[in-house]
């Protein structure tokens, strides 16, 4: 048993020493598939949580009724905070409402002169929702004794939303085309290499080699192909990644940019993953058919 | 050993390759096949190791049925028949060493084993020294010689040997033959198809003469025609 | 001269349909390889377009000063039109933008009460621009003289530009990372079917074959594959197009789509004309290696 | 027609295949090329075909030093020559009609010359039945015979037969052995490395015995020991 697999180890070793042309393409082959599909679920996955930040950005404004005391506020701004899909609320008194509204139109407008001490605008409290959940927040909002009016921009909030997820859904379609075009070309490229190797494995058979005899070192040869085409693509994600996301840290500062550190490990790992899944399968199917003799 | 009962093989294309064959090859045997080319010996051969298998009738090895082998157990038969390809059917990638010596693999011998009978086998059949070199840096003669060297080193209960002299000289057939005789008389089944009428007619052992698919003679201490 | 053209055609013709198993592995890695740059081109091209109208939404305001006549104010526009950069101009008379303000604060908020007839705002004027001609814009407005301040939410723009900009900048970058994936994984593919046929190359030349006349069916085969592939990829990728522009439209109206009538033809000849000369190219260079017999 | 003049082939791993060939062959003589396993002969032939290229020496074929021929030039020279190989190297993919053809083809012959000259040379070779299978749908000796009908197919000014009666039975091996005195009678030169004994020793002709690498013997009506 032991010896078996020693054997089929040294074999696949020795066949991939001797059919360099085919384990250079079969390495370089998988190495750039999975580049590229790395590639594109980091990308993603960044345009998820850029989009995710946009989300957050989503507010509702309530404004509150005239001469609430500053305790019933604390206590509306606690109670609001425990809405589900609240994610944060900040109080904007009457005052701080008029300043902002000076200095958007201008602090020299004379805004701020003409309406005096008579400042027409009410208290207000803004509220961070999670886009989702914006109806039934501005409902539950509604329905308190204090709040008077509730703003919220339904449409440009709905506008947002089905932005973000019809990106997310193209990301996840052309990630799926990807995958699948991947497994695809993957696997062509091992049968074409079986294929190149019909006559050897015909004659193993000839010679009373057992189906497991021949397909040991067959997959095991997949296996490591598909291995190190993997790793040279982790590689070079990870250092692609790395080179990029220093390039947007210091040219676009404002752009989350998720860490390599977090983010990477994983995707390397599946990478890998799917390498040596797809070398070992590709290489036992292809072998199938040359296998009856 | 091997015996054949009613057996026809006709390949796609209405091509009629043996044609009710009836044969008894007895364990120890020494039997010559010949015949014109093209009459239908290497269709034999391939019937016994289960290359192919028959239109009609029944093919025994050692009294089983080799048309209804399991594919599984296929392989084990084949372990106990040595098989001179016609074409040599050698390894091109691997090296005269590793090809004689993966009939020893297959068996799971351990690399002792591999490294004592190998270089024993390739002296018979006088290659010692090309035992590094790979199939095609060899000539004709030298590929052959490894097909056989790769059939004996097991040590099979049968030879089969097509044509194993065809791309050889006289000295070194009547070696190889020399080689096929000693094994046979260690207890060997030897079944060889061949051409070489000087060879037959020396050596007076049983001939099957097959012309057209059809064993048109059998004679116990015949010659080639 | 006719004659070899012809047999060529007639070897290559008969070649595929020999070697099915080579034809369909290229076939399909093409088609595949091919339909997955084509959708990435696709979409490249229509958020490049959606990034093109979010720009387009970039706006400065210009307050006027005070008094101006109806033609000074006319004049003002036509003139501000012409200006590089401009791409639509609108004016906002105070009352209008009162209206709106109250609109924002919410209409019974009380603020077009208590500014009651003394309305404090100045009339303006909403210029869009080309963002990247922002700065240039704003100048030439503040040197007008019936302008009294220019108002343009500079750090938004910037960050919006920035975003677009970085997008585009990752959408080129996998696109290239895509193309040489392509390219390197189509010839990686022809080269190992005409590996698998080294043998059968090393003959024709002992046979007194020339490199061209060798050469001729094989490119011949390369093109055809390389053709019937990228023209399945155009299929896919004209149905698929099809089928998700007319989802986006119906649930997602307010998202431009490119039309498919205008994009299509094009992005579908590129992808016919590379996978001809890659198939082509790919025939031609593998078999130099096994010509030399 | 060939000359070879100190022609020394050594492989790549220190094999000595030829050492120091003098040699004329003149155009329209036919001569055996006898020697053990090994000696030399293959080798002999794969230089003036120009598949290998000597390593000292002048190699001459009708005049011209096949070692120096630029790489576009070889084809036309294998065109003038028709070689029977040693291993057949049929186009397996290809039916036999189309193996034969192929030789045409490449001299870019007419379909019209096609459809008349291989049926006629498959019948000389006893193989019109067998046009439309392909190589690995023939016996041994019958793919020998595609191998030799394709070399003669284009009328070359010599045949280089490498052991072109290998596989085949005596019947058949005289068979093409005519053919091949008939071809030289009407002018063709012949060379044929052979193991036949029976054959050499017959028909008297030129024979030159090889022997690791070195001519031992060339004797104008030899025979084969
Ligand atoms: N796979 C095949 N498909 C179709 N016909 C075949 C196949 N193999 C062999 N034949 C035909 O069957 C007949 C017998 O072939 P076989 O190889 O058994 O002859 P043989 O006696 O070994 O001849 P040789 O002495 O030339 O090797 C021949 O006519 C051959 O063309
Ligand atoms: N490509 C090669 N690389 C290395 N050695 C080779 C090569 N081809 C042939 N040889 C060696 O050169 C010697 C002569 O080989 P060659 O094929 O010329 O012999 P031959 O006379 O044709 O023998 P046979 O009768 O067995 O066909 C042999 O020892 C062989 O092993
Ligand atoms: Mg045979
Ligand atoms: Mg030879």
């Amino acid at each position: 048993m032991i010896r078996m697999w020693w054997r089929a180890w040294a074999e696949a070793l020795s066949s991939i020493r001797r059919n360099a042309l085919l384990s250079g393409v079969s390495v370089s082959t998988v190495a750039l598939c999975l580049l590229v599909l790395g590639a594109f679920v980091l990308a993603a996955l960044n345009l998820q949580a850029l989009a995710g930040t946009v989300e957050a950005q989503v507010e509702v404004r309530a404004f509150l009724k005239d001469g609430l005391s500053p305790q019933r506020t604390s206590q509306l701004v606690t109670a609001v905070q425990e809405l589900a899909g609240v994610r944060e609320v900040k109080f904007v008194s009457r005052g701080e409402a008029l300043r902002r509204l000076g200095e958007q139109l201008g602090k020299d407008s004379g805004v701020l002169e003409a309406v005096g001490d008579s400042n027409p605008l009410p208290d207000a409290i803004e509220v961070k929702v999670e886009p989702r959940l914006m109806d039934q927040v501005t409902e539950a909002l509604s329905a308190m004794s204090e709040v008077d009016r509730v703003l919220g921009r339904r449409e440009l909030v709905g506008r947002i939303l089905a932005v973000t997820q019809a990106m997310k859904a193209l990301g996840l379609g052309l990630a799926a085309l990807l995958a699948v075009a991947t497994l695809v070309v993957i696997a062509n490229t091992i049968r074409l290499t079986v294929f190149a190797r019909r006559a050897e494995v015909r004659i193993m058979k000839l010679v009373g080699a057992t189906d497991g005899f021949i397909r040991g070192p067959f997959v095991l040869e997949g296996m490591m192909l598909g291995f190190v085409g993997a790793v040279v693509a982790s590689a070079a994600a990870w250092y692609g990644y790395g080179w990029l996301s220093g390039l947007v840290r210091s040219s676009l500062p404002f752009i989350p940019v998720l860490p390599r550190d977090q983010l990477l490990p994983s995707v390397a790992l599946g990478l890998v993953a799917l390498g040596t899944v797809l070398g070992a399968l590709g290489s036992a199917i292809s072998l199938r058919r040359f296998l009856r003799v | 050993m091997i015996e054949m009962y009613g057996v026809s093989k006709v390949y796609p294309g209405q091509v009629v390759a043996l044609d009710d064959i009836n044969l008894r090859i007895r364990g120890g045997e020494f039997v010559f096949l010949v015949g014109p080319s093209g009459a239908g010996k290497s269709t034999f051969v391939r019937l016994v190791y289960g290359e192919e298998r028959p239109t009609r009738g029944l093919v025994l090895v050692d009294g089983r049925n080799v048309g209804r082998l399991r594919p599984r157990e296929i392989p084990y038969l084949r372990r106990r028949l040595g098989v001179v390809f016609q074409d040599f059917k050698l390894l091109n990638d691997r090296t005269v060493f590793e090809n004689v010596a993966f009939a020893l693999r297959v068996t799971g011998a351990s690399g002792r084993e591999i490294r004592r009978r190998v270089p024993a086998v390739l002296s018979l059949v006088g290659l010692e020294d090309r035992a590094r070199a790979r199939p095609l840096e060899l000539s004709g003669g030298e590929q052959q010689r490894v097909s056989l060297a790769r059939a004996i080193v097991t040590g099979p209960s049968a030879v089969l040997a097509d044509e194993p002299t065809g791309n050889l000289d006289p000295d070194t057939s009547w070696d190889i033959v020399n080689l096929l005789l000693r094994i046979n008389r260690a207890g060997t089944t030897v079944v060889m198809a061949t051409h070489a009428k000087a060879i037959v007619d020396r050596l007076r052992m049983r001939v099957v003469a097959i012309e057209n698919g059809r064993i048109i003679r059998d004679e116990p201490r015949g010659s080639y025609s």
